[in-house]
């Protein structure tokens, strides 16, 4: 076991099919996966957040860093946001070297999570399809595949019978609207267990000794010496967290949020290039599993994969509108039915069954806000767009480095929020606009 | 689907709009400095509540126009005076 | 334009005519239609006297509609809309006025019948209920996806609407009304402006 | 158990002359015209409909309507059909889900014997070594899917949607919800009223009481005589923003389910209330139904529920059951009251039949356990609406708090009462609707330009003085004694649930995601509430500490094909397009348009244009047309170059940068008179490029006079290319002095072209031969394109389609934006820094541009590989050397049939811009080969003699 239970001396109860038969023979409860324990007044960082991001980064500073004084605050439940609202899709085909460099980071700590954790996050390494209906989106696939591939990450450009092998409910004939002319094929790119992934980090960092507080809302970030009014802003540092719990002191603060990320960083006076956009998703009722890899059409704006549940998984773009309000739309359903149906003919009679939103920062560039803001102890792990969740433990690993040694590590030098003082923005547009 | 007040057509389904997200002036190029002009381009307030934006009644009357609206409850307050020649823009 | 060659609509696939029927669906493509921008409470639109959502029957057969602010579409029979569009010539100089002649751009549809309401709203998401679109009303909308402009001009009490849309769209927005209507027996009427 | 159909019932709803025969499970039977597909079967004596999704325990009617969680059914191509409320209908072929290898015999059943290990989030806990089986249990896990079967031939059938704008919905049809349309109705307004049922009438359908009956008669018959449209076996599945309703009707004459959206001015929330299951031991074996199914099975189809029943009651409709039951001979062993603090504590039998009740101590013989143990508010709508219900613990159920005014519950919903007091309740529910909806709709009226002149003023939004409905005390009723099925979609146990929150998921959201409970088809209609309180008990807090989930649309599931409804797709064609066709074009998509991409050999067309003339259909280039004094300045606002000075009759190139300093668009844009100018674009940037203008003249500079008007489809524009272009279109011009002298490179002419007057003719070109770019009135637009057709005849005119011109722009080094820049290309990288005049006062972008010029940019730059054979793959990389480094990409490769090799367009780093530099390309097959960045962008005719000629 990889770290876990080192630091307070005590191992989880491990997890296993024998400890499942023993505990089910002797009618055992499994005992509690993280504590619950009261709020203290002083930490060496508070994490706002506690989504996979934020459990992440907690969880690598105290594994890989020692860092155990940690409390990771969430104003409602754990994995309540964008965790456990995503559609649970990984994958590192990305379009930039940056950008494939740091996915493919992601994935190889995704690939090792069950074993690293010991909670089966179900990674499904079950390929993804990007299709390609237009000569230009094709032209982007062969980019993104040849990028890809001088990173060394399995990604290339099939064609209609191939992509008829790999999924035959797709529509591939010479089709009228949206006929489909190739996909890039990643092999590597899968569905992961979203709530496991939330559940596996809170319970790992509980054994090493950081703290999870539910129902802890942060009203304001305390600073001093900036720029701004009551020291906050620019050539300021942090000194400290309120919450409707009480202050807690602390040198660091990462804000670990998504949906929230401008308002959490406006408390300590740093404007950021987002704003906030529902993402909508939903899913059908089960039916047999007929559709064995993730499909995914840029064109029409719709990812599709089906669970082991045997449910079809669907999401889509953010809404065009910029909100905080989550409660879905008709015309989402719609549209989606509509383009699922273009590529996928078949399942008219498939029933939908519930549809729900969280939120999204989004950026200029389609590209994260990671690593230090000109607050000193401010930083920032925001701006994730629609890719937060296949990028949270990597992200949790390069922030816990950036924390533990204050330096920007190399993977996210490209991600700064100075980027966008200097007019250097990230190339991920092009093809991360409908990037799942 | 939002209603969306078009001082023009009256009331309109949001999909015969297009948003133009958050309604701020333009620096003067001719002085703005480089922090300033991209706080322009790509900083935004990004507020959860009253915000002022812009929409363009794409479906309907064609005209650019801003008003207030409420992000958390979606709720439109202070749209222009039909026939405003800036479309109430900033 | 005397010797110029016959007008071609963007209607280009054949149909089966019927001469009357309870809904009845009508190319009228081929009609003088033009664009007349001024200002909004100008002398222009004075003179038109169609303020944006209303029409006007300017007569000898042609119809000024209030189409947006500041902005109206003169259509008829060519004589008529030609003394509409010269009337505005000698209004108050200072004014910026401009008309063109729209004829190509747009392909017109008419469709009436007691049902077009029900085909209409089958297609499009305004209220077509006597109080939000009474006879002589003009508006803008999405039809079946296209933006089109549309306005009420009741045929003898029977509910009747003319449809605008960009004229590459004409022959897919034809066929998509001719689907819209087929629940309620739809005829298409041979084509004329 | 054993059910039967029993003698004629007076409020049944079964034709009993109407025999229909069907299939189930591969068996004939037979049933009648009026009953659902599970009374038939019911009544022929079938008692397992299915397997449960986990342990695959065989599952009887537990609810008999649509919420019923043990009847999903395959019926043809349609899975998860709701036996218990679909009809029947003749020749049905319906099959059970979710058994293997029979319903009968299903082997993982067996999985129950493991049920204490399979406990909820087992996999979560195994299943990780080794590593590499895992991708095998994850395709056995996934064999256990629940759920019919899709056949993926099934056609995509006519679902047309429908808008509507009532003034009321009301969204179910009791007697509370009839009443209010009906009063509704009468003050005036347009209602429609939503019934998910097939027939209105709510509860009173299923009620024996002459009151219950007499009651219906009197709805029904005022119903008829109304203005209320009503729709049955339809329901309200989601309430958006601003009353946005999302309507499905399954019942549509020609549709297989209709989706109406309807902005309603009020929604009446008149649902009513959902039976909920009782949690104890062996709670879902195949005899234990809810005293609401027994009714239901007796009233409406007429069938004989068991022999010997147990009836837990604790309210009147429990009551009402046992009477039921009692009236159509079944023995009735005993009545447990739980209104008396009685419990039912286990139900025991076979693995398919109830023998016993235990319950205080005592074993009861009999195969039938009728449950009434009280309701859930399905508060769906109010959710929706934003709503947060709230818990009253003596009434044993959730009430709406503070909807907004335009939602109005009543009904169950709103509270309790006799059938009078509902109806009154309903009656006032119905006036305020009518009254707000009055209000609403004068106040929609009076905004809206198009509509009829209000008069007067808008009325007050009307108070709500309706006489509040009582509530009923109700014993809190969730579990038993013991522990039993909370969740019977998921197969979720109230121990489960224990479990999971001992163990930290001890939230409502966590405890749903971590055992599944409230997922699964039901939705949490028959489950959320006993989730909740098992919850509240494991945490020892109420129900309402605990609190609720959020209902989250649709309250129904509808069809991927309802919601998609036709899909409408617009395309457009220009109006040479028939001819395109009749002459064997092979058509490519761009945007919405359908255009020439070649007529067999694009190749032998470069040939064509190179040595002769060809033709080419671009209309979907963007055109606007511009008037107006003002639009110098509006030109220099838009593009890079300066424009004060442009003559009457000439054009000029330009590019426009967005305010970032990236390149959004290019075009040609000629002074055709004084204040008139027609500006093209690229044909997929006409749209924006429109918007982009409108938005500069109406927000930023709205006292310039320039009118902008949309032309592109206006005119058919068709590029005469070639040699001998100025012969052809001599041929059928009047009115222009063709000749260079008279009408030089970069002019623009109105001319009369085969009769046709007022084409606009200009000589620009992408394809870098002598061009003539002719914007010909739509309406004679194929007239204008077959007269230079036949009048090229002995030229050797041919068509040419898209894949031609890019080769042969390619040959000339044009880049296309979006093709050869991406969305971080600023200006200068295009090599047209030259056209970016920073001395101009203001332009798009200006800032950004000017501090570019001292950046050190990625170039467009024209490439040629070393070997004129290979033609890299568009998206090739350009490495240095022998490593990764990625230094650029092709952004455009062809075989150029002109100069008989290959010749490129690419963005490379600054340091490889300069001509004559090698480069190392990187071929999607792994090969690398040497390529030369050339001097010029032009691969042919540097100079660009071809085109002024």
């Amino acid at each position: 076991m990889t770290g876990i239970g080192r630091r307070l001396g005590r191992r989880p109860p491990k997890y296993s099919a024998a400890a499942l038969v023993w505990r089910g023979m002797r009618g055992d409860y499994w005992p509690r996966i993280w504590r619950d324990t009261e709020l203290k007044r002083s930490y060496d960082a508070v994490v706002i957040g506690g989504g996979v991001h934020g459990l992440a980064t907690a969880y690598y500073l105290a594994r890989n860093h020692g860092i155990t004084n940690v409390a990771v605050v969430d104003k409602a439940y754990l994995g309540s946001g964008a965790s456990g609202r995503n559609t649970a899709i990984v994958r590192a085909n990305y379009l930039t070297p940056e950008g494939v460099a740091f996915y493919d980071r992601s994935l190889q700590l995704y690939n090792s999570m069950a074993l690293d954790l010991n909670i089966n996050v179900m990674m499904s390494e079950r390929g993804h399809l990007t299709l390609a209906h237009t000569d230009a989106a094709l032209r982007t696939m062969n980019w993104r595949a040849e990028v890809n591939k001088l990173q060394g990450v399995n990604s290339s450009v099939i064609g209609p019978d191939e992509i008829k092998k790999i999924a035959p409910a797709l529509d591939t004939s010479d089709h009228p609207r949206y006929p489909i002319l190739g996909a890039l094929h990643h092999p590597p790119g899968g569905v992961v267990r979203h709530d496991a992934v939330v559940w596996g980090y809170a319970r790992a960092a509980d054994y090493m000794g950081v703290e999870m507080h539910q129902k802890t809302e942060v009203l304001d970030i305390l600073c001093e010496g900036g720029d701004g009014p009551d020291g906050k802003g620019p050539g300021g540092k942090v000194v400290g967290v309120r919450t409707n719990r009480g202050d807690i002191s602390t040198p660091v603060v990462v804000n670990c949020t998504a949906g929230w990320a401008g308002l959490i960083s406006a408390m300590a006076g740093v404007r950021l290039p987002i704003t906030t956009h529902p993402l909508q998703a939903a899913v059908t009722e089960p039916v047999k599993v007929f559709l064995p890899t993730v499909v995914v059409s840029g064109s029409l704006h719709v990812y599709i994969s089906q669970t082991d549940r045997g449910e079809l998984v669907f999401g889509a773009a953010v809404d065009a509108v910029a909100n905080y309000s989550i409660r879905g739309s008709l015309e989402f359903t719609e549209e989606l039915a509509g383009h699922v149906l273009e590529l996928m003919p078949g399942i008219s009679r498939m029933r939908l069954l519930r549809q729900w939103s969280g939120l999204c920062d989004m950026t200029p560039d389609y590209s994260p806000v990671m690593g230090f803001t000109p607050v000193d102890g401010f930083l920032v792990d925001v701006g994730w767009g629609t890719y937060g969740f296949k990028a949270a433990p990597v992200s949790g690993e390069q922030m816990a480095e950036a924390v533990a040694t204050g330096r920007t590590p190399k993977l996210i030098a490209p991600f700064a929020l100075s980027r966008f003082d200097s007019g250097e923005l990230v190339g991920e547009k092009g093809a991360a606009s409908v990037g799942h | 689907m939002l209603l969306v007040p078009c001082p023009n057509c009256g009331p309109r389904n949001s999909a015969d709009l297009r948003y133009g997200g958050e309604s701020h002036a333009r620096p003067d190029p001719a002085t703005a400095t480089p922090q300033q002009w991209r706080g322009y381009l790509y900083l935004r307030d990004n507020p959860a509540g009253w915000l002022r934006e812009n929409w363009y009644c794409r479906s309907g009357c064609r005209r650019w126009f801003a008003l207030e609206r409420n992000t958390a409850t979606n709720e439109f307050r202070n749209p222009p005076a039909p026939g405003d020649k800036r479309g109430g823009k900033a | 334009m005397a010797e110029s060659p016959a007008f071609e609509s963007p209607v280009v696939r054949s149909y089966e005519f019927s001469s009357g029927g309870p809904l009845m669906l009508t190319d009228a493509s081929p009609t003088t239609k033009w664009l007349v921008r001024g200002e909004v409470g100008g002398a222009a639109a004075e003179r038109l006297d169609a303020p944006f959502g209303s029409s006007r029957d300017a007569g000898g057969g042609a119809l000024v509609l209030g189409s947006r602010p500041g902005e109206w579409i003169v259509l008829g029979p060519a004589d008529a809309v030609a003394s509409v569009v010269a009337g505005l010539d000698g209004l108050d100089s200072s004014e910026f006025l401009t008309a063109l002649d729209w004829t190509h751009g747009r392909a017109l549809f008419l469709v009436t019948g007691t049902d077009a309401p029900r085909m209409l709203e089958k297609v499009c998401s305004l209220d077509w209920s006597d109080a939000m679109t009474p006879d002589g009303a003009v508006a803008s909308a999405s039809v079946a996806k296209v933006t089109c402009d549309i306005a009420r001009h009741d045929d003898d009490g029977t509910p009747a609407y003319m449809i605008f849309c960009d004229r590459s769209f004409g022959q897919y927005l034809f066929d998509a009304l001719i689907d819209a209507g087929n629940e309620f027996g739809l005829s298409v009427g041979p084509a004329g402006p | 158990m054993t059910m039967s159909r029993l003698g004629a019932q007076p409020t049944e709803v079964i034709d009993r002359t109407a025999k229909l025969r069907f299939r189930w499970n591969g068996k004939r039977f037979d049933g009648f015209e009026g009953d659902t597909i599970a009374s038939a079967l019911a009544a022929a004596g079938e008692h397992v409909f299915s397997r449960s999704m986990k342990y695959h325990r065989p599952r009887g009617i537990l609810t008999a309507d649509y919420w019923d969680p043990n009847l999903l059914v395959q019926v043809g191509d349609d899975p998860n059909v709701r036996a218990g409320h679909r009809l029947l209908e003749a020749g049905m072929d319906v099959r059970p889900q979710n058994v293997w290898p029979s319903l009968h015999r299903d082997i993982k059943a067996a999985n129950g014997l493991f049920g204490r290990f399979l406990t909820a989030g087992f996999y979560y806990k195994t299943f990780m070594r080794p590593a590499w089986l895992w991708p095998t249990y994850e395709r056995v896990l996934a064999t256990f899917a629940p759920g019919g079967k899709i056949d993926l031939d099934t056609p995509h059938r006519y679902h047309d949607k429908r808008y509507m704008h009532p003034d009321v919905v009301v969204a179910g049809a009791g007697p509370a919800g009839i009443e209010a349309a009906l009063a509704a109705a009468a003050a005036g307004a347009r209602v429609l009223l939503v019934e998910h049922e097939h027939a209105v009438g709510g509860h009173l359908r299923y009620s024996s009481s002459d009151s219950a009956r007499a009651a219906l008669a009197e709805l029904r018959a005022a119903l008829d005589a109304s203005d209320v449209e009503v729709l049955t076996n339809s329901t309200v599945t989601g309430r958006y923003e601003d009353n946005w309703l999302g309507i499905v009707q399954r019942n549509h004459p020609i549709a297989v389910e209709r989706l109406i959206k309807a902005r309603a001015k009020v929604l009446v929330a008149a649902p009513g209330l959902i039976e909920r299951p009782y949690v104890f031991s062996g709670n879902d074996r195949p005899g234990v139904i809810t005293s609401g199914a027994a009714r239901r099975l007796i009233n409406l189809w007429g069938v004989k529920p068991g022999e010997r029943a147990v009836v837990f009651t604790a309210n009147s409709d429990g009551d009402a059951a046992a009477a039921d039951l009692d009236r159509v001979g079944v023995e009735i062993a005993a009545i447990i009251d739980g209104r008396d603090q009685k419990r039912v504590s286990s139900a025991e039998g076979s693995s398919r039949a109830l023998q016993a009740v235990v319950a205080g101590g005592n074993r009861i013989e009999a195969d039938l356990l009728v449950v009434a143990a009280g309701w859930t508010a399905p508060t769906s709508l109010l959710n929706m609406a934003g709503d947060r219900p709230v818990h009253d613990p003596a009434a044993a159920r959730f009430f709406p708090s503070d909807p907004p005014g335009n939602v109005l519950a009543t009904g169950g919903l709103a509270g309790d009462g006799r059938i009078d007091e509902l109806r009154a309740h309903g009656a006032a529910t119905g006036r305020l609707a009518a009254q707000r909806a009055a209000a609403v709709a004068h106040r929609l009226q009076a905004l809206t330009a198009r509509a009829r002149p209000v008069e007067g003023n808008e009325p007050a939004w009307a108070p709500d003085e309706r006489t509040p409905l009582g509530r009923d005390p109700h014993p809190e009723l969730y579990r038993s004694d013991t522990h039993g099925m909370v969740d019977l979609s998921e197969d979720v146990g109230s121990k489960d649930l224990v479990a999971a929150a001992r163990e930290g998921y001890d939230s409502v959201e966590l405890a749903k995601r971590y055992t599944t409970a409230t997922m699964g088809p039901s939705q949490g209609k028959l489950e959320t509430v006993n989730t909740v309180a098992a919850i509240a008990e494991a945490r020892g807090e109420t129900i309402a500490q605990v609190g609720t989930t959020v209902w989250r649309p649709p309250y129904a599931p509808l069809t991927l094909g309802a919601l998609a409804g036709r899909v409408f797709e617009p395309v457009r064609v220009s109006s040479i397009h028939p001819w395109h066709e009749a002459n064997g074009v092979s058509t490519i998509l761009a945007g919405q348009w359908i255009r020439p991409d070649h007529y067999g050999d694009p190749a032998a067309e470069v040939r064509n244009v190179r040595t002769n003339v060809g033709l080419i259909d671009v209309t979907p280039l963007g055109k606007l047309d511009l008037r107006g004094p003002d639009i110098p300045k509006l030109l220099n606002l838009l593009y890079t170059n300066k424009w004060s000075k442009l003559p009457v009759g000439k054009v000029r190139y330009g590019m426009m940068c967005a305010e970032d300093g990236v390149v959004l668009d290019d075009g040609v844009t000629g002074r055709l008179a004084e204040d008139h100018y027609l500006m093209t674009t690229t044909s997929s940037g006409a749209g924006s490029v429109w918007e982009w203008v409108e938005n500069w003249l109406q927000t930023e500079r709205p006292d310039w006079k320039v009118h902008v008007t949309p032309v592109t489809t206006a005119y058919v524009s068709i590029n005469v290319a070639g040699p001998k272009a100025r012969e052809l279109v001599g041929r059928v011009t009047e009115g222009v002095d063709l000749s260079p002298e008279a009408f030089p490179y970069m002019e623009v002419r109105l001319a009369t072209v085969a009769g046709v007057a007022g084409c606009f003719m200009w000589r620009i070109g992408f394809t870098g031969e002598l061009s003539f770019e002719i914007h010909a009135p739509s309406g004679h637009g194929l007239h204008v394109w077959e007269a230079l057709m036949d009048a090229g005849q002995d030229l050797g005119v041919g068509p040419f389609g898209l894949e031609g011109q890019r080769i042969m722009r390619l040959e000339k080094g044009h880049f296309i934006v979006g093709q050869d820049t991406d969305g971080l290309t600023l200006g200068p990288s295009t090599g047209l820094g030259p056209l970016i005049k920073l001395d101009k006062d203001d332009f798009a972008g200006k800032p950004e541009l000017a501090w570019a010029a001292d950046r050190s940019l990625p170039m467009i730059v024209a490439i040629q590989t070393d070997d004129p054979n290979v033609v890299p793959e568009e998206a090739a990389q350009i490495v240095r050397g022998n490593t990764n480094e990625i230094l650029g990409r092709i952004t455009s490769a062809r075989m150029s049939p002109t100069l008989g090799r290959s010749i490129c367009l690419g963005q490379v780093e600054p340091e490889l811009a300069a001509g004559g530099t090698k480069v190392t390309v990187l071929l999607a097959s792994g090969e690398r080969i040497s390529a030369t960045v050339m001097d010029h962008h032009a691969h042919f005719d540097p100079a660009g003699e071809r085109l002024r000629g």
